[in-house]
C-alpha cells in the first residue's frame, strides 16, 4: 500500500465527522437501572476477567481504587421513605469523548468497533483523560501492583497487567470482542451473531438488567432495549454521545 | 590588534577532540556488543538443528508445531514426541542421548526462546497460517538455520537476518494483505 | 534617572559589572552550596523514589489525578510571564528604565521555564517515554496527536524555551565582548565565544537593533499564546470551574502578575547582594509597583467574574464547586489567597509604599503565594467534584510532593545563582545608552559635519 | 602596501565627525566601534539596510506553512479517530501552526542577524579594546603613506585622543 | 590538528576505551531476559496450549447449588461462568460464585496434613504424611467402634447434599454413631419447620417470583442470602423486564433496607419481629372483607380474631392504612405471593411468622398456583434429607462433650466456633474433645483448635453432586468434576472418608476407592429410577453426556392440592416477639444480618469479597453500626465514630455509619468480619456482631434468635475514616438516576435512535 494511496484512503475515510457511521460495528451496552439491584456480580465478574489488579486498604482509603465498572448510589428522601437508587457505571464508550482528543500520544482513540480503547503500552501517564471524562471512569495505575502467589495463577492471558504509570479502564471486554470475530472467521461470517460475544459483566448479571450488542443490528436484543421509551443517557447534557444507553427506573 | 572566535576554538580543540573519540568509542562498543553478544541464536540445551530436521528430511513444520493452525501459540512438540522418533532414529548421537536423558527422568527440555513477542502483543498463529502466510515470512528460512536466528521481514519480502522485530514489520505486511482494521492498536495489542 | 547616573562614568559601570561577575566571594559559595544542597535533597531525591515506586507517592488519587504538580507546572510557566515579555513590551515602547533590569528579568524567564519542563517529567506517569509526545520519525509510524491541548504545551513551551533563550543571549552578545577583553583563561576563552567576536562596529549595531526588534515582537505574541494554551489544559475540559471562557486571560494576566511580582523579588535581591544600587533605583519599584496594581485589579475583576458566571449559570454542578472552593476544605487557602493578591495589592495606590524597599519585597513575595495558591485551588477544588457525587473525592498533598514543590524554587536559586556569574546581569551597554555620553570638547570646531 | 589606522575618541560626535570627513575625503567607508549604539550615524555614512526582515518573514511563512502540513498529513497517514472530530482538524491544527510559526520566525530571525552581520567572526579582523569600554574609534583602511598622511590630518583635525595604526588586514 | 604528546595521546586512548566500554554496557542493558520455552514431557490429551477448555460444575459457595462452568488456560482455572444449561442460574453467577477461584488460588490455603505439637490454638504445627494422618485417625475410630463407642465420634461438617452426604451417613453409621450434623449458619430451620407445620412438606415448596405480580417479602432479602438468591435475581429481572403485560411490583418488609429492600418498590418498616403479626393483620383484614380463598369463615375469622389491623398497627409500628392497602393489594392482585425469612423468621417467633405467611399465601389462593408457591418433588438422589444441627443441637453437642461423651470430633468445613455466640461456649467444648480432626483446607477459627488436619481440596478440585434444595418446580442434580489437577498435598473430602472406611475395614458396605467412583455409582441408580426415554442411551453416554452439561433434570412436578385442616387454622397465632435485655439498659434493638459479600463469614478470606464495596454503604474492607441519622443526631455521632455495642453477653467496637433506611430503635451490623484467624484477608478485621448475641431460640426448631438481642451504644469519643468507595450517595437534583411512571415496556421507535450525532470540528 503506498504512502499516496494510504493517504488519499485516509482522507476519503475520515474527511467528514460522522464517519463512525461507517464502521463496521456499534458495540452499545443498555443497563436497565429498573431491573438493577445492584448486586455487584458485575464488578466481581470484570475483576476476574480484566487481571484487575487488588488495590488493598490502604490504597483504598486514599481513593485509588480500580473497578473498571462500580455501582453507584444515591440516596433519595429520608426515613421512612428513604429510597436508595443503584447506577452501575462503567466506561461510556463515547463518540465524542473527551478523553480522546486530549490524550498527547493517541493512547486512546476510537477503533473500528465504535470502541473507546486504551492502548495500555503507548499510555504516558499525563492522567489527562481522566480528567477530561466526566463519568470519572479512568482509573490511573499508581505503582505496581502485586498478587500474592498463587493468586497470580488466575490471571487471564488474553488481558496485559498494567504496570505503574498507566492509565486503564473498561473495554468492553475486547478480547471477547476479538475471540468472537475469530470464531465468526472460522465459519466464513463476515459478522458477529448477536449475543455472540458479551462482557464479562454482562454475562454475569444475576438479573440480565445489562444487554450488549451491536447498534448497527437492528434485529439485535440491544437495538430493542435502546429503543425502549425509558431510554436515556448519562449527563447527556454533556453531549458525549454515549454508548451506554440506561433505562430509567421506574417509580410504581 | 585583531580578533576573532579562532583562539578560542584552538584552546578548546584538544578538549573537543577528547569528547569526539569518546563518542566515538561508544558507537563503536555498542556496535560491537550488538554483533557479537548478540542473543538473537542463543545456547540451546539440546543442539537440535532444524537444518536437519525441516530442511534435509523435509518434515513439515506443523508435524511438530501442531498447534500452529488452530491456536494462538504455534506450540513446542512435547519430549515424548521427539522420543517418539528418536526411539529408532539416530539413537546413538550424543544429543539424542542427552534427549533420552531427559526422558528417563521425565523432565521437560527448557528451551531458550528465540522468537518472544512482548507482553503486550497480541499474536495468533491461526489466523495467520489459515490465511497461508508461509511460516518463513516472519521465522526466516529456519529450515537451513542450524540454530535458529530471529529473522526479519523485508518490506520487499525477502528475508534477511537482524536483531529485533519492529512493529513497523507487522504494519507493512497488513497494509499490504490490506488486512481488516489491520493497523488497529487493538488488532495486535492487548 | 540621568539625574542619578550622571555621576556614573561607562568605565564605572563596566567595572562593577566585570567585577560582579569575576570577584566571588565566600558568602555567594554558600549560598550556592546551600541552594544546590536543597536542591539535590528536597527535588531529586524525592523525584527519583517516585520514579522508582511510581506517581502513588504522591497524593494523587481517583477522581483527583492532578494534583500539586501541575500547580507548580503553572506557577512556574506563569513566573515565567513577565520576564522576557515585560522586556520586550518596554523594548519596543523603548522605554528607558526597563534597561537597568531586564536582564536578569529574562533569566528570570527562561529558568523558571526550565524548572516549568521539568515538572512536566515530574507530573507524567511514565516520564522515560515522554519524548514520544515531540513529532519524530519512528519506526511504529507513530505521530502525536496534534489535537490534544497537551501537545499545544509541549509545542508552545518548546518554542517559547528557544525564544527566550535566543532572546536573552542576542541581547548580550554586546556585554559579553565587553567582558571578554577583562577576563583572563577559560573565562577569556569562553567569553571569546559566547561573544562570537562582537566589534561593536556601527554594521553590527544597526543588525542587533533590528533583530533583536523582530525578535520582541515574535515573542510577545508566544508570550501570550504559551500561557493561553496552558489555561486550555484545564478549560478545554468540562469539568465544572473549569470549563471557562475566561480561563486564557485570566491565566495570562495572572501569569503576568505573579511574573511581574517575582520581578520585583528579584530586584530586590540583586540590587542588595551584587550591589547594583546605583543601577536599580527606586525609580524602577516605583514603575514595577505601579504595573502590579494594576495587574491585581485586573485579575480580582476576573476573578470576581468567574464566581460570578459559576453562581450565575445555576447549575448544581457549579454551585458545589464554588461552594466547596469558598467554603469548604481549602476555603481558608482561597480567602489566604484573596487577601494577598486583591487586597494587599491596594497598598500600592501610595507612592511611599511602592518606593520603598522592603515593603515592595514582601508583598511581592506574598502575591506570589497567593499566585501559587490560586494553582492549587483551580487544581484541587474542581477534580474532586465533578458531576457524578458518587464518585466524588477528596485530594491533598503528600510529603513527596511538598519536598518536591519545595525544592524546585532551590533549583531556580541554584541556576540563577550560575547565570548571574556567567552573564553580565546588568545590561552595560544600554545602561551605557541611558547615560549622558561624554560631551566634545569645545576647542576643536566640527570641521567636515555634513552641511 | 595597504595598512589599517584607527583613531580614538572621546566622544562620538567627533568621531562621527571624523568618519565624516574621511568619507568626504574619498576614503573607503571608514567603520565605527563604539561601546553604545551611535546617534546619527546614517546620516554620516549613509543608509543602511539589513535583510532580516525577510529572513523572519518567510522564516514565518514556512514554519507555517509546515506546521500544518506536519499536524495533518501524519494525521492521516495513521489515522487515529478521536472524539470524533474530522481527520483535519482546522482550530487545533491551528494552533500548532501558530507556534511553528513563531518557532521559524525566532531561527530564521537569529540566522539573519548572523549572515547580515557576518558573525561569528572567522576571520581575524582589527579591533579596539577600549572601543568596548568607553572610546569610540574610527578605521580606515590606507592604500599608501599618502593616504595615511591625510587620514591622520583628519583624525588630529577631528580631535582624536589616539592614533593607532594596526598594520595589514588579513 | 595538533601534533599529539604522549600525553594528549594516552588520554584520548582512555577516552575512548571508556566510551567503548559505556556503549557495550548500553547495549547489554538494553536486551531483555532470556524466556525459557517448557514443552510437556507427555502432551495432555484434554487441552492445548493457547486455548481455553470449559468444564461444568458446581458451585460450593453457599447451599443454593448453582451449576457453574469454569474457564481454564493451560490447566489452570481463569474464571467462574454460570452454567447456562443449569436451570437454577441458567448462566448467570453471584460476584461470590466468582471469586471461588481465590478459595482455590487462596495464599493461605493449608498445603500439607498436619498433627498439633503445642498447645491448642497456638498453631504450632508439623507436617506429617498422609498415611500417617489417616493411620492415626483410622486407629482411633477402630478402637472406638470395636469398643462399641462408636456414637462417641461425632462428624460435623458443613452443610452438604448429594452423595457425600450419603456417604457421611453411611460412615457413621458403619461407625455406629448417630452424631452426624450437618451445621450451617444460615440454614432456614424455622422455614422448614413453617411448611412442615403447615402444609405438611418436609421440602422447602418452589417460591415463583419469575410470574408473580406481587411479592409481599417479610425480611427475606431473596436477592442475596435467601434460599436460592441467584434464581431468585433472575425471577425479579424477569418479572421486572416483562414486556406484554404489567410488570411485577415488589414490597419489602423489614426494619432495615435490605439490597431487597432497595430493589423493592415499597419498603414498609415494621418493628423487628412483628412481621408475623404484621401477616396475621393482613390476613385478618382479607377475611373481614371476604376476599379470599377456601371457605369456614368462621374458623378463619376466628383464629384471626385478635389481629385487627387498628391493634396490629400499633404493636408493629406500621399504619393500619397500610396495612390494609397491602392487604387489599395482596388479595386483589393475581397471582401474588408471600415469603419470609431473614431476621424475621430467625427470631423467638420464627416459625409462627412463617405460617401466618403461609396463611396469607394460602389466603390468597397462591398455593400450588404458577407465580405463586408450588411444592417440589422429592429431590433425585438423596435418600433423605440430611439432618441439619439447629442451634439447641450444637448447644447438645457442646454439653456431650463437656460430659466427656464425645472423644473423636471431625469436622468439615464449618466453623462454629466463629458463627456461634461466644455464649454457646463451643470453644470450651472442644477443650474436652481428646482429638478434634478438621478436614477444612484453611486455618479458619474452629480449625486452628485441632489437633489433626486433613487437609481437603476445594471444590474445584475434587467430585461432588448436589440436589439443589430449593429447587426450581422440577428435579434437578449436578456433578461437579475436577476442573484442575490439586495444587498441593490435598485430597477431596469425599476419598478421605473412602480412605478411613477401608482402613476400618467396611469395605463391604462402602465399596467404593474413590468419591468418583461413588459418585458415579450413586448415578446409575438415579439412571435406574429415570424416565425410559433417559434409559434409551446406555448409562455411559448419559454420564458423559451428564459431565459434559454438568446438570440433569427431570420435569416432574410435586402435588398442588392443599387443604389446611382445622385445629392448624385454630392453632394460628403469632407471639409478641422477645427480647434478652430491658429496654431501659439497652435501648437498641441489635440486627445482625448476612453480609453480600462474606455471607456468614466464609468470604472474609476472598480478597475480591474483601475489596468489592458494600452494595448499601460502599465500606471495604472493615465492618460497622448502622444507625438511623435522627439517632446517631441524639447520641451526638457522626460516620467514623468508634462506638462499643454492648449487651447482656459482651460487647463489640465498630464504627458508626449513617443508615438512612433503618428504624430509629434499631441498629445493624453485617456478619462476616471479625474473624481472628482466616487468613492474611481475614484476620483482625472489623467486628462480629454474633459473639455478643444472646442465647435465645425459637421454642420449637431450637433455631437461634439472631435479632432478639438489645444492646446500648457507649461512645469511644474515637474516630476513624471508615473506608469507602462513594463519595456523596446523594445526587444533588442533578438528575443522574432518572425515574418514570409504570409506562414504556412496550417497544417503540422514539428511542434513542433518534438522537442526531453532533457535528463536530
Amino acid at each position: 500500500m503506498s504512502l499516496f494511496s494510504r493517504f488519499m484512503d485516509g482522507w476519503r475515510k475520515y474527511r467528514k465527522p460522522g464517519y463512525y457511521d461507517e464502521f463496521d460495528y456499534h458495540w452499545t451496552m443498555t443497563v436497565d437501572l429498573d431491573s438493577c439491584t445492584g448486586c455487584e456480580a458485575c464488578m466481581t465478574a470484570c475483576q476476574a476477567e480484566n487481571n484487575i489488579p487488588l488495590v488493598g486498604e490502604e490504597e483504598l482509603a486514599k481513593g485509588r481504587e480500580i473497578q473498571w465498572i462500580r455501582i453507584e448510589r444515591y440516596w433519595e428522601g429520608e426515613y421512612p421513605n428513604a429510597k436508595l437508587n443503584f447506577m452501575p457505571m462503567m466506561c461510556q464508550h463515547c463518540d465524542a469523548a473527551p478523553c480522546e482528543t486530549v490524550c498527547p500520544v493517541s493512547a486512546t482513540y476510537h477503533n473500528q468497533d465504535g470502541l473507546n480503547t486504551q492502548i495500555y503500552n503507548r499510555c504516558i501517564g499525563t492522567r489527562s483523560c481522566a480528567v477530561y471524562c466526566p463519568y470519572e471512569v479512568r482509573y490511573f495505575n499508581y505503582y505496581n501492583h502485586h498478587w500474592d502467589s498463587p493468586l497470580d495463577q488466575q490471571l487471564n492471558p488474553d488481558v496485559s497487567v498494567r504496570g505503574k504509570g498507566v492509565m486503564e479502564k473498561c473495554t468492553f471486554c475486547i478480547q471477547r470482542i476479538r475471540d468472537a470475530k475469530d470464531l465468526a472467521k472460522d465459519d466464513d461470517r463476515r459478522r458477529v451473531r448477536d449475543g455472540e460475544v458479551q462482557p464479562a459483566c454482562v454475562q454475569s448479571c444475576p438479573t440480565k438488567a445489562l444487554t450488549f450488542g451491536d447498534r448497527k443490528d437492528t434485529e439485535s436484543q440491544v437495538y430493542q432495549s435502546m429503543n425502549n421509551p425509558r431510554a436515556y443517557k448519562v449527563l447527556d447534557e454533556l453531549n458525549t454521545d454515549s454508548s451506554v444507553v440506561y433505562l430509567k427506573k421506574v417509580d410504581a | 590588534m585583531k580578533i576573532s572566535i579562532v583562539p578560542a576554538l584552538k584552546v578548546l580543540r584538544p578538549a573537543a577532540l577528547l569528547v569526539l573519540v569518546a563518542v566515538v568509542g561508544l558507537g563503536v562498543g555498542y556496535w560491537s556488543n550488538a554483533t557479537f553478544y548478540t542473543d538473537t541464536s542463543p545456547e540451546q540445551p539440546i543442539a537440535f538443528s532444524h537444518q536437519i530436521h525441516a530442511g534435509e528430511n523435509e518434515i513439515p513444520c506443523m508435524y511438530c508445531h501442531t498447534q500452529a493452525d488452530r491456536s494462538p501459540s504455534a506450540g513446542v512438540p512435547s519430549v515424548s514426541k521427539c522420543v517418539g522418533c528418536h526411539n529408532e532414529v539416530a539413537t546413538e548421537q550424543p544429543q539424542i542421548r542427552l534427549l533420552m536423558s531427559y526422558w528417563e527422568n521425565r523432565e521437560p527440555i527448557p528451551w531458550i526462546k528465540v522468537h518472544d513477542l512482548p507482553d503486550f502483543v497480541h499474536f495468533t498463529h491461526k489466523r495467520h497460517v489459515l490465511a497461508e502466510i508461509e511460516c518463513q515470512t516472519c521465522h526466516g528460512a529456519v529450515e537451513t538455520m542450524d540454530t535458529v536466528r530471529l529473522a526479519r521481514r523485508n518490506i520487499d519480502g525477502t528475508a534477511q537476518y537482524d536483531h529485533t522485530w519492529e512493529m513497523r514489520l507487522c504494519l507493512d505486511c497488513h497494509r499490504e494483505n490490506e488486512v481488516e482494521n489491520g493497523t488497529d492498536c487493538w488488532t495486535c495489542h492487548k | 534617572m540621568e539625574a542619578e547616573n550622571n555621576k556614573l562614568g561607562y568605565t564605572d559601570i563596566h567595572e562593577d559589572v566585570v567585577r560582579s561577575i569575576v570577584v566571588t566571594g565566600p558568602k555567594y559559595y554558600a549560598t550556592l552550596a546551600t541552594a544546590g544542597g536543597l536542591a539535590l535533597v528536597c527535588f531529586f531525591f524525592p523525584w527519583f523514589y517516585q520514579l522508582y515506586y511510581g506517581i502513588g507517592a504522591a497524593g494523587m488519587n481517583h477522581p483527583g489525578v492532578w494534583g500539586t504538580y501541575l500547580a507548580s507546572f503553572i506557577f512556574w510557566i506563569g513566573l515565567s510571564h513577565s520576564g522576557t515579555l515585560l522586556s520586550c513590551v518596554l523594548h519596543l515602547t523603548n522605554s528607558s528604565w526597563r534597561k537597568a533590569m531586564y536582564r536578569s528579568a529574562e533569566a528570570m524567564t527562561l529558568f523558571s521555564l526550565v524548572v516549568a519542563a521539568t515538572y512536566v517529567f515530574v507530573h507524567v506517569g511514565r516520564p522515560w517515554f515522554a519524548h514520544w509526545t515531540f513529532p519524530y520519525p519512528n519506526q511504529w509510524e507513530l505521530w502525536p496527536n496534534f489535537r490534544s491541548p497537551l501537545l499545544f504545551d509541549v509545542m508552545a513551551i518548546a518554542t517559547y524555551l528557544t525564544g527566550s533563550t535566543i532572546f536573552i543571549y542576542m541581547g548580550s552578545i554586546p556585554d559579553f565582548a565587553a567582558v571578554r577583553d577583562r577576563t583572563v583563561g577559560w573565562r577569556n576563552t569562553m567569553y571569546s565565544l559566547l561573544s562570537l567576536g562582537w566589534r561593536g562596529t556601527d554594521t553590527e549595531w544597526h543588525r542587533l537593533h533590528w533583530a533583536y526588534t523582530f525578535l520582541a515582537v515574535l515573542i510577545i505574541p508566544l508570550a501570550v499564546s504559551v500561557h493561553s494554551i496552558v489555561s486550555w489544559d484545564f478549560a478545554m475540559s468540562i469539568v465544572p470551574g473549569l470549563h471557562q471562557t475566561i480561563f486564557a486571560p485570566y491565566f495570562v494576566v495572572g501569569a503576568i502578575y505573579s511574573g511581574t511580582a517575582g520581578i520585583v523579588t528579584v530586584m530586590f535581591v540583586l540590587r542588595k547582594y551584587m550591589g547594583f544600587e546605583q543601577y536599580i533605583t527606586k525609580l524602577h519599584f516605583d514603575n514595577l509597583g505601579k504595573l502590579l496594581l494594576l495587574l491585581s485589579l485586573l485579575w480580582t475583576y476576573i476573578n470576581a467574574i468567574e464566581l460570578f458566571t459559576g453562581w450565575y449559570s445555576g447549575t448544581s454542578d457549579e454551585y458545589e464547586q464554588l461552594s466547596f472552593k469558598l467554603f469548604g476544605f481549602y476555603a481558608p487557602l482561597y480567602w489566604e489567597m484573596i487577601l494577598f493578591c486583591a487586597v494587599a495589592p491596594l497598598l500600592m495606590i501610595s507612592k511611599r509604599f511602592r518606593t520603598s524597599f522592603v515593603p515592595m519585597l514582601i508583598l511581592s513575595i506574598a502575591i506570589n503565594i497567593g499566585m501559587y495558591t490560586e494553582r492549587f485551588l483551580i487544581v484541587a477544588t474542581s477534580l474532586p467534584r465533578q458531576y457524578l457525587p458518587d464518585a466524588w473525592g477528596f485530594y491533598a498533598p503528600s510529603l513527596v510532593e511538598l519536598s518536591i514543590m519545595v525544592g524546585s524554587f532551590a533549583v531556580f536559586t541554584t541556576l540563577f545563582l550560575i547565570f548571574v556569574k556567567i552573564f553580565p546581569s546588568v545590561s552595560m551597554y544600554e545602561v551605557k545608552e541611558t547615560m549622558e555620553t561624554p560631551k566634545l570638547k569645545p576647542a576643536i570646531p566640527q570641521a567636515g559635519s555634513p552641511a | 602596501m595597504t595598512t589599517c589606522v584607527v583613531g580614538l575618541f572621546h566622544d562620538p560626535q567627533s568621531a562621527l565627525a571624523a568618519a565624516g570627513e574621511l568619507k568626504n575625503a574619498g576614503f573607503e567607508t571608514p567603520e565605527l566601534m563604539s561601546p553604545v549604539p551611535i546617534e546619527g550615524v546614517e546620516e554620516v555614512l549613509g543608509k543602511k539596510k539589513s535583510i532580516i526582515k525577510n529572513f523572519t518573514f518567510f522564516g514565518g511563512l514556512i514554519g507555517g506553512i509546515s506546521g500544518f502540513t506536519l499536524a495533518s498529513v501524519t494525521a492521516i497517514l495513521y489515522p487515529h479517530p478521536v472524539g470524533g472530530r474530522p481527520i483535519i482538524t482546522i482550530p487545533p491544527y491551528l494552533i500548532i501552526t501558530y507556534e511553528l510559526t513563531i518557532l521559524f520566525g525566532i531561527l530564521f530571525t537569529v540566522l539573519g542577524f548572523f549572515i547580515s552581520s557576518r558573525l561569528p567572526a572567522i576571520r581575524n579582523r582589527m579591533y579596539v579594546p577600549e572601543a568596548a569600554v568607553d572610546k569610540f574609534a574610527v578605521a580606515v583602511t590606507c592604500e599608501n603613506s599618502e593616504h595615511r598622511s591625510r587620514a591622520d590630518a583628519i583624525f588630529n583635525g577631528a580631535g582624536a585622543e589616539q592614533i593607532r595604526d594596526m598594520g595589514e588586514e588579513d | 590538528m595538533p601534533n599529539i604528546d604522549r600525553r594528549e595521546f594516552l588520554k584520548l586512548v582512555g577516552a575512548g576505551g571508556v566510551g567503548a566500554g559505556a556503549g557495550f554496557m548500553l547495549k547489554e542493558s538494553k536486551k531483555d531476559p532470556t524466556e525459557y520455552l517448557i514443552p510437556y514431557v507427555v502432551a495432555p490429551e484434554d487441552f492445548s496450549s493457547g486455548i481455553a477448555t470449559w468444564y461444568n460444575s458446581v458451585c460450593s459457595m453457599c447451599s443454593a447449588g448453582c451449576g457453574i462452568s469454569v474457564r481454564t488456560r493451560e490447566g489452570r482455572a481463569k474464571k467462574i461462568e454460570g452454567n447456562p444449561s443449569h436451570p437454577v442460574n441458567q448462566g448467570r453467577l453471584c460476584g461470590m460464585g466468582q471469586a471461588g477461584l481465590q478459595v482455590l488460588y487462596n495464599p493461605d490455603r493449608i498445603t500439607e496434613p498436619l498433627l498439633r505439637t503445642g498447645e491448642r490454638g497456638a498453631m504450632s504445627f508439623e507436617q506429617i504424611t498422609w498415611e500417617d494422618g489417616l493411620g492415626q485417625l483410622a486407629e482411633r475410630l477402630e478402637l472406638l467402634r470395636a469398643a462399641r463407642r462408636g456414637n462417641n465420634v461425632c462428624l460435623l461438617s458443613e452443610g452438604t447434599n448429594g452423595h457425600l452426604a450419603q456417604l457421611f451417613e453411611s460412615f457413621m453409621r458403619q461407625l455406629g454413631s448417630n452424631r452426624l450434623h450437618h451445621y450451617d449458619f444460615d440454614h432456614p430451620h424455622t422455614l422448614y419447620a413453617a411448611n412442615q407445620g403447615f402444609f405438611g412438606q418436609d421440602h422447602l415448596p418452589y417460591y415463583d417470583l419469575q410470574n408473580t405480580r406481587l411479592l409481599l417479602s417479610f425480611g427475606a432479602d431473596y436477592l442475596t442470602n435467601w434460599i436460592s438468591p441467584l434464581h431468585h435475581s433472575l425471577g425479579f429481572g424477569a418479572s421486572r423486564q416483562r414486556q406484554e403485560e404489567e410488570r411485577g411490583r415488589f414490597v419489602q418488609i423489614e426494619p432495615r433496607m435490605s439490597i431487597s429492600g432497595a430493589a423493592a418498590d415499597e419498603w414498609v418498616a415494621a418493628s423487628p419481629g412483628t412481621e408475623g403479626i404484621l401477616a396475621l393483620g393482613m390476613a385478618n383484614h382479607m377475611v373481614s372483607q371476604g376476599v379470599y380463598q377456601g371457605a369456614d369463615r368462621a374458623a378463619w375469622s376466628a383464629a384471626l380474631s385478635d389481629y385487627s389491623p387498628s391493634m396490629v398497627a400499633e404493636q408493629t409500628g406500621v399504619s393500619e392504612s397500610t396495612i390494609t392497602r397491602l392487604a387489599d393489594d395482596f388479595a386483589g392482585t393475581q397471582p401474588s405471593l408471600a415469603i419470609g425469612g431473614g431476621a424475621a423468621a430467625n427470631h423467638s417467633n420464627g416459625v409462627d411468622m412463617l405460617v401466618a405467611v403461609n396463611v396469607l399465601n394460602y389466603l390468597a389462593g397462591n398455593v400450588g398456583r404458577e407465580g405463586g408457591l408450588l411444592f417440589n418433588p422429592q429431590p433425585a438422589g438423596t435418600v433423605s434429607r440430611p439432618h441439619q444441627a439447629s442451634y439447641r443441637s450444637m448447644l447438645e453437642l457442646a454439653e456431650a462433650a463437656q460430659q466427656g461423651e464425645i472423644d473423636v470430633l471431625i469436622i468439615n468445613g464449618t466453623n462454629p466456633v466463629f458463627t456461634l455466640p461466644a455464649a454457646a461456649e463451643f470453644r470450651e467444648a472442644l477443650d474436652a474433645i481428646p482429638l478434634v480432626v478438621s478436614l477444612s483446607s484453611f486455618f479458619d477459627e474452629t480449625t486452628v483448635l485441632a489437633d489433626l488436619i486433613l487437609p481437603s481440596n476445594s471444590y474445584l478440585e475434587s467430585w461432588g453432586d448436589n440436589f439443589p434444595e430449593a429447587g426450581v418446580g422440577f428435579r434437578v442434580g449436578a456433578v461437579s468434576q475436577p476442573v484442575v489437577s490439586p495444587l498441593y498435598n490435598t485430597r477431596a473430602t469425599g476419598d478421605i472418608i473412602l480412605s478411613l472406611a477401608q482402613r476400618i475395614g467396611m469395605s463391604s458396605t462402602i465399596p467404593w476407592t474413590s468419591m468418583e467412583e461413588c459418585i458415579k455409582d450413586g448415578w446409575r441408580r438415579i439412571y435406574e429410577q429415570g424416565d425410559p426415554q433417559t434409559l434409551a442411551q446406555g448409562f455411559e453416554e448419559f454420564w458423559i453426556s451428564l459431565l459434559k452439561a454438568g446438570v440433569w433434570g427431570e420435569t416432574t412436578t410435586g402435588t398442588t392440592s392443599f387443604e389446611p385442616d382445622q385445629n392448624i387454622i385454630a392453632g394460628i397465632g403469632v407471639a409478641a416477639p422477645e427480647f434478652s435485655g430491658s429496654e431501659q439498659d439497652y435501648p437498641f434493638i441489635l440486627h445482625p444480618y448476612l453480609s453480600p459479600n462474606f455471607h456468614d463469614g466464609r468470604g472474609a478470606n476472598l480478597p475480591w469479597m474483601q475489596e468489592r464495596p458494600d452494595p448499601m454503604t460502599s465500606v471495604v474492607y472493615g465492618s460497622w453500626v448502622e444507625l438511623n441519622p435522627t439517632t446517631a443526631e441524639e447520641l451526638g455521632l457522626i460516620e467514623g465514630d468508634l462506638v462499643d455495642i454492648e449487651s447482656p453477653h459482651g460487647q463489640v467496637l465498630a464504627p458508626v455509619f449513617i443508615y438512612p433506611a433503618i428504624m430509629p430503635n434499631v441498629i445493624a451490623m453485617p456478619i462476616g468480619q471479625g474473624h481472628s484467624e482466616y487468613g492474611r484477608y481475614a484476620k483482625d478485621r472489623g467486628a462480629n456482631p454474633l459473639e455478643i448475641l444472646s442465647p435465645q431460640m425459637e421454642p420449637i426448631t431450637g433455631n437461634l434468635a439472631t435479632s432478639a438481642t438489645r444492646v446500648r451504644l457507649v461512645a469511644t469519643g474515637r474516630h476513624i475514616d471508615l473506608v469507602k468507595t462513594s463519595g456523596t450517595s446523594r445526587d444533588l437534583g442533578r438528575n443522574i438516576v432518572q425515574t418514570t411512571g409504570d409506562e414504556g415496556h412496550e417497544v417503540s421507535d422514539a428511542g434513542l435512535n433518534s438522537i442526531p450525532i453532533t457535528e463536530l470540528t
